[in-house]
């Protein structure tokens, strides 16, 4: 029943491959991010083998994750590109929270919320990793002077409860959205799943047919 | 039942105080830069009391060696040629830990009990506590924690935390050839400092003066200066210290209130979910469908 | 684990190192100020214990130095225990290219042959006006500047005896 | 030193020249920076660097290298053109009242008595003039054409303020400055103290400084008070002390002197020491010399010293001239010495032109070396590259190296500047199989002893009688060598004043040297030494450090020479009645029966003031010699000669002798000094804080300090040579090269010195090849091979070379 024929393939294997080591990695991220953030999260250090290895591991996690976070990057880059129609979608979504997806245009592949979500990450991410560089002591902070250290640790931390906060926006979101958990994990949707939350998408690869 | 050795006013990354009923006197190390020769007498005393030993280096076109704070030197003097109204002067300062009463770098550590300030004034790293991140690097206003390539900890001068525990006076304070380093009460040696001054406005320096930046809260290591109005001429001791914007909103306030915000968001959106339901395929688009899958 | 261990010290700090070690008094053997020192060696004096000198300071009761120490001074611990340290008689033949190790009583006897061939030789009873000189001047003798004045006194005891006039020390520099 | 060092805080005005204490000295330097806080002191210093004390000193002027003499004679004129003496001092202490022989004469750079060829003075003129009464003539007028105080004006009229800072290179109005302040402490009850150190001793007319700078100290009246005096700050631990013990080629214990092969006769040598009073009744301790000399002979040979055989006066080598380093080395270069031994000394690397000292010990038989460390000397024979650069195949001398033990290793007693004997405890074994110099010395007697006793051999007589009733004959304990040199009755020793009373008995520890007899009833191996260990026990381990006066005469530490004397002449801090110049810094006063005070009384305990008995006890005459007779080898008056290697090439006072016409030259160093047109500048070697001479270079902790070779050099010629900070240089003179790092600073500026820009290089000279800090070349492949006419101290501070970027 996994392979109905007659769902829509929505995802490729290898792009929920990707969104997955993507999420994986950022859970181990921000959990070891979290234990240098804030004492109240410190004893989150023991997940990592002490304050030690989170120390020594966080910026290596946050390589691996830029990584993988590129080749999402790549992936994704054309079909989050911001349309009048995602702008509009954006400026109803409080109506849509609230039930109401009336007046909201018919979305593509991806809403305008997805869409902005894919930027906003695609900022955190480019602020996380050169501010990351900066005050990675061991190999880089001798090159930079102590201000910008300090300003990359202000932007860092900022940056990822940000990103922190936008992914537990996002996570809730496809929990809420029924299915859509089931789409990354299986690729594939059901037709009415498409016609409901992505209109635009679901006529465009059916052809018009219902 | 902790075990501890002397009372501690700060813990790092420690939201809950430690405890702290007795009153023990407030100790200070001043060093009179008018009267140090630059010997380095202090420089040799800290390694071998500490049991640290520097690389044999180079040398780099000036007297100054090792060139820099390192984890092995916890004290290094620094060598300035002068031109001033008087003519050439020659100043030279001890750089080294000035165990600061607001502890930029004890703000900025993120590991529990890595730094710790003790009643008396000393500021101490905990190496066996210490993770190694280096923002105690960041925190401190005058530059001076140093990584250990070796351990990955960090090491700065303790003001001798094992000699003062036992009643003894640090190492660099005792071996100082020409007295100008000198170790007692806070009080003491801001009088002692008093007196340097009349001496030296008696000799000419009119602006000779006491620095004690209160930008940080004073500090328990504190010069007397010949020129105490531009104490940056002394190889850049900074003017008035702080620990800075940046720090403070970097480990002020801000982050509990960010994770209190997480929190919330988290909750908010379970609450959503439970007020506001799931976000389903409405009945219509089901029914459309369910006659496809039938047929 | 899980609060059962005991607890870490909130804070400790370093072992106060010299708590149990022997103290002598000594004297800087570098420049005339002559500082008063306190060596801090292990053990107790007991037997079995061999007393290396591990820490040196200033001894605060000599009127001099108020137990203040140079850097020299303050380095002596490393002169102690330099690399650099000879351990055992060593021999150079004439044109060789290394040391080797000899016992002392091959020492001694040979820089004995050595003085007493040269001396036998060379040594001047009577100068060519008939004056008794008793001397020996084709060898000669460069003291120290920092042995002791017991060692410096049975060196001029010793070599005034065998008529040597090449002698000096340090002070000539 | 005449003072010592606690008492430096009881100064008014000090002067580093000549020396720089507050690197070469620190802990002693402390009483300078006591003496600024809590004595409102003025610290001066005058040198051609601004060092490390100049960093904490009130005022600084700088002098071009080896002009001291001209600066202090300039000093002098000022002091005497502006009647800033101490006249009461001057006219009572000093010889300024004495009147010259009329033969003495001084013009164009020549003292009367010159013989040209051998370079020597004949001082027959260099002498008092006799009255009728036998004693030297004075005149209290001190007016007389003839007398000292006249002829020192006459002297040094040449030396005006325009004519020193022409020579120094000094900007006049320091000078001025300094002049001033000198001359603020010709007050009776403001003192002004010289701390000097190789800066002055190591030239060509070193002693010579020193003596002006003591000049100056008299006219003061300045020698003899707290806070006063001339404080040489000897280079080593017991320096002092071997020195008193007389290793020197014409010393014996105590300052008594090796007699010279003309003196054939017992009583003729004897007399000529024994100096009889030249003003009357005045103390002359010099005339106990016999009780001195036969206690020695006493303590060295026991029974067989006898009234009969001289006290064995033919058993001790007699000079033909002096041995000194120098002229050592000058006979193992030309191949006349067979042996050598380096106790405990670098001479590779302490002696001048290392190229030529190689070569000597290159032709030795045999050379023993005792050290702790591995020296360079004793591997002089191995290739070290650029460093070292020599064929071990070639060289066929044999060497002995034997390990010493170092000084927390071995009991025993150390001589400080200040006179003072302190006694060390061993803390540990030595490493290895190491061993006290003194045994390693009784190691080598008793062996050789052995031989002598099998094959015998010329003239054992002193060596198979050397007393050496030690209780382990191999390793005699230094407790017994201390009270060997203290000294002992060997008979009951009954009171002059009463003989009935019994002094001393059979084999007791003398109290001091006012208990020798010359009649060989006591022994004692230094005279000045005893009193180190007496009856009472070793006075050298006391550490008692009470200072009641205040003025840090903590009498009861420790023993000072002589006979425990904290401040040497202190008799001169009184006024002639007795009665202390300052009342507030009263080091001895008259108390109407006899001189106490808070230090040793440096007099005769029961001589009245009215008796005239001067505070100079040790001088035939009793006053301080502002005319040194014939005491020194050019001249009673210190003259400004320009060093060997001069960078203007002549002498403006006397254009027809530039350099020390009494220095000896050996004649193959003639051609190795340097002219000023191939090298032009003027070059010192000298001593950072952090290093102590080769030593500390096998140290971690001081190679940590300063790791690596550099030279000092002012912006100005690095301009000049485009050279900038950490480049490496290579600096040259006529006998050789070094590479170093340059260190370019403000801290050494250009001089102008008659009419010609002078630009010093400074050359610190810690390193070698052997030891953990970086491998450098020896400083002293570059100085010249000349000395001190006096002391030949070889001229390290003012010689020639060039520089360039390597």
């Amino acid at each position: 029943m996994i392979r109905d024929p007659e769902k829509l393939d929505r995802y490729t294997a290898p792009e929920r491959v990707n969104h997955w080591l993507v999420a994986m990695t950022f859970i181990l991220l921000a959990l070891s991010g979290l234990v240098l953030f804030h004492p109240l999260f410190f004893p989150l250090s023991q997940l990592f083998g002490g304050g030690v290895w989170t120390r020594i591991l966080h910026p290596f996690i946050g390589v691996v994750l830029i990584c993988f976070f590129g080749s999402m990057f790549f992936r994704f880059r054309r079909l989050c590109i911001m349309t009048a129609a995602d702008w509009e979608w954006l400026a109803h979504s409080r109506e849509m929270m609230n039930g109401d997806d009336r007046s909201l245009p018919e979305s593509g592949k991806l809403n305008g919320g997805q869409k902005l979500l894919f930027w906003l990450l695609v900022a955190c991410m480019s602020l996380l990793i050169l501010s990351g560089i900066v005050m990675w002591r061991a190999y880089f902070s001798f090159l930079f002077p102590v201000a910008v250290i300090r300003f990359a640790a202000v932007v860092h931390a900022a940056t990822g409860a940000g990103m922190i906060a936008l992914i537990i926006g996002h996570i809730y979101l496809a929990i809420w959205t029924r299915e859509s958990i089931g789409a990354m994990l299986y690729g594939k949707v059901r037709r009415a799943w498409a016609k409901q939350h992505h209109p635009a998408w679901f006529r465009e690869i059916t052809g018009g047919r219902k | 039942m902790a075990l501890q050795s002397l009372d501690i006013i700060r813990r790092s990354a420690t939201t809950t105080p430690s405890p702290g009923q007795r009153r023990t006197m407030e100790v200070a190390k001043l060093i009179d830069v008018t009267k140090c020769i630059g010997c380095k007498a202090c420089q040799v005393a800290c390694m071998e009391w500490n049991d640290t030993r520097d690389a044999i280096g180079q040398n780099h076109g000036v007297l100054d060696n090792p060139m820099d704070l390192t984890e092995n030197s916890w004290t290094v003097m620094r060598y300035a040629e002068v031109e001033t109204d008087r003519g050439l002067e020659w100043l030279i300062r001890k750089d080294g830990c000035m165990h600061c009463g607001n502890p930029g770098c004890l703000k900025a550590c993120p590991a529990p009990g890595a730094i710790v300030q003790y009643k008396n004034g000393i500021v101490d790293f905990q190496e066996e506590n210490c993770i190694g991140c280096g923002y105690c690097i960041a925190g401190c206003p005058f530059n001076i924690p140093r990584v250990s390539r070796k351990d990955g900890k960090v090491y700065k001068c303790t003001l001798c935390s094992d000699r003062v525990t036992v009643g003894l006076e640090p190492a660099c304070v005792k071996t100082c050839p020409t007295g100008a380093i000198v170790f007692g009460s806070k009080d003491d040696m801001l009088h002692h400092a008093e007196e340097r001054i009349t001496d030296l406005r008696e000799r000419g320096f009119a602006k000779a003066g006491v620095y004690d930046p209160q930008g940080v809260d004073g500090t328990h290591v504190i010069y007397v200066l010949h020129h105490a109005d531009k104490p940056e001429i002394y190889n850049g001791l900074p003017k008035d210290p702080t620990i800075g914007p940046m720090v403070e909103i970097w480990k002020g306030v801000t982050k509990p209130l960010a994770s209190l915000a997480l929190g919330a968001l988290a909750a908010g959106a379970f609450f959503h979910y439970v007020t506001k339901g799931p976000n389903e395929v409405s009945e219509e688009i089901e029914k459309e469908f369910k006659d496809d899958t039938r047929s | 684990m899980l609060g059962f261990s005991s607890v870490d010290a909130l804070a400790e700090v370093r072992e106060f190192k010299l708590a149990r070690s022997s103290e002598t008094r000594n004297t800087c053997p570098y420049c005339s100020v002559s500082c008063g020192l306190i060596m801090h060696s292990l053990g107790d004096r007991a037997k079995n214990a061999e007393p290396a000198i591990f820490h040196i300071e200033g001894d605060p009761d000599h009127p001099v130095n108020r137990g203040t120490l140079c850097p020299k001074g303050a380095g002596l611990v490393d002169f102690i225990h330099s690399e650099s340290r000879l351990k055992y008689p060593e021999y150079r033949a004439p044109g060789s290219n290394e040391w080797k190790r000899i016992s002392w009583d091959e020492a001694f006897t040979r820089v004995a042959r050595l003085m007493k061939d040269d001396r036998d030789k060379n040594f001047v009873a009577k100068n060519t006006a008939g004056v008794t000189v008793n001397r020996w001047l084709t060898t000669g003798f460069l003291a120290a500047s920092a042995s002791s004045n017991e060692s410096g006194y049975i060196t001029q005891k010793a070599i005034r005896s065998l008529g040597i006039l090449a002698f000096d020390n340090q002070a000539r520099v | 030193m005449t003072n010592h060092w606690v008492d430096i805080k009881n100064a008014n005005v000090i002067i580093v020249m000549g020396g720089n204490a507050a690197e070469a000295h620190p802990c002693g330097f402390k009483w300078v920076t006591e003496a600024k806080a809590h004595n409102h002191a003025t610290f001066i210093v005058v040198d051609p660097r601004f060092t490390r004390s100049a960093s904490v000193a009130d005022f600084y002027a700088p002098l071009r290298t080896g002009t001291d003499i001209a600066f202090l004679g300039g000093v002098i004129n000022y002091l005497l053109s502006h009647d800033k003496i101490q006249h009461e001092y001057v006219k009572a202490y000093t010889n300024a009242t004495f009147l010259v022989n009329e033969g003495y004469k001084f013009d164009e750079g020549l003292f009367s008595g010159y013989n040209e060829p051998g370079r020597t003075y004949d001082k027959a003129t260099w002498s008092y003039e006799l009255g009728t009464d036998g004693f030297a003539a004075v005149d209290e007028t001190m007016q007389h054409p003839r007398c000292v105080l006249q002829l020192l004006k006459l002297h040094y009229s040449r030396y005006t303020p325009e004519v020193v800072c022409n020579i120094c290179g000094t900007p006049k109005d320091s000078f001025l400055k300094v002049c001033g302040i000198i001359a603020a402490t010709s007050a009776p009850d403001r003192t002004l103290t010289f701390m000097y150190a190789l800066g002055w001793t190591q030239h060509t007319v070193g002693s010579q400084m020193i003596r002006t700078a003591a000049m100056v100290q008299l006219l003061l009246g300045n020698m003899g008070m707290a806070g006063g005096g001339m404080n040489a700050l000897r280079g080593h631990s017991n320096i002092q002390g071997l020195t008193d013990l007389g290793l020197l080629s014409d010393l014996l214990p105590g300052y008594l002197t090796v007699p010279h092969e003309n003196e054939a006769d017992y009583r003729a040598y004897v007399d000529k020491r024994t100096l009889k009073p030249t003003r009357p009744g005045q103390m002359s301790y010099w005339q106990n010399y016999p009780k001195f000399h036969v206690s020695l002979m006493k303590s060295w040979f026991g029974d067989m010293a006898t009234k009969e055989n001289n006290w064995c006066f033919d058993w001790l080598p007699k000079l033909d001239k002096v041995y000194d380093v120098l002229q050592v080395f000058e006979l193992m270069f030309q191949g006349k010495l067979n042996g050598y031994f380096c106790q405990g000394f670098n001479p590779l690397g302490a002696f001048p032109n290392k190229a030529k000292l190689s070569k000597g010990l290159s032709r030795l038989k045999y050379l023993v070396v005792i050290d702790p460390l591995a020296t360079e000397t004793s591997c002089f024979w191995e290739n070290h590259g650029e460093y070292n650069d020599v064929d071990p195949a070639a060289i066929l001398t044999e060497v002995i190296r034997l390990p010493s033990t170092c000084f927390a290793e071995e009991n025993g007693s150390l001589t400080n500047s200040g006179r003072w004997l302190q006694w060390h405890y061993k803390g540990a074994d030595p490493p290895g199989e190491a061993k006290p110099d003194v045994d390693i010395i009784a190691g080598i007697f008793l062996k050789l002893r052995e031989l002598y006793r099998k094959e015998g051999g010329p003239f054992p007589d002193a060596l198979m009688n050397l007393t050496w009733d030690y209780k382990i004959t191999h390793a005699p304990a230094p407790e017994e060598l201390a009270m060997e040199y203290n000294g002992k009755a060997l008979a009951d020793l009954a009171d002059p004043k009463d003989p009935t009373k019994v002094l001393l008995k059979k084999g007791q520890q003398l109290d001091g040297f006012a208990q020798l007899r010359d009649d060989g009833s006591t022994a004692c191996g230094c005279w000045i030494y005893s009193g180190a260990w007496t009856e009472k026990g070793n006075m050298m381990a006391r550490r008692d450090n009470s200072d009641p006066s205040g003025l840090g005469n903590t009498v009861n530490w420790a023993f000072a020479w002589p006979a425990n004397r904290r401040v040497l002449y202190n008799r001169a801090s009184c006024d002639p009645a007795g009665k202390p110049w300052d009342p507030n810094r009263k080091l001895v006063w008259w108390d109407g029966a006899k001189w106490t005070g808070v230090d040793v009384p440096d007099f005769k305990p029961d001589s009245p003031p009215n008796e005239g008995m001067n505070p100079f006890i040790m001088q035939p005459e009793g006053a301080g010699r502002l005319f040194a007779l014939d005491k020194m080898a050019e001249g009673p008056f210190p003259e400004h000669y320009e060093p060997f290697e001069t960078p203007i090439d002549t002498n403006p006072l006397h254009p027809r002798v530039v350099s020390n016409p009494a220095a000896r030259v050996f004649k193959d160093d003639w051609e190795m000094f340097g002219k000023s047109k191939e090298f032009p500048y003027a070059a010192t070697t000298y001593r950072l804080t952090e290093h102590f001479h080769f030593w500390t270079k096998h140290t971690r902790l001081s190679a940590i300090l300063q790791p690596e070779q550099f030279v000092e050099i002012g912006e100005e010629l690095a301009r000049e040579k485009g050279i900038k900070d950490g480049d490496r240089v290579k600096v040259w003179s006529n006998r050789g090269f070094i590479k170093a790092v340059a260190v370019v600073t403000k801290r050494i500026r250009p001089l102008t010195v008659n009419g010609k820009t002078v630009h010093h290089v400074g050359i610190p000279f810690h390193w070698g090849f052997k030891g953990v800090a970086k491998s450098g070349y020896l400083a002293n492949t570059l100085t010249p091979f000349v000395g001190d006419a006096n002391s030949q101290t070889p001229e390290f501070k003012s010689f020639l070379v060039n520089i360039e970027k390597a």
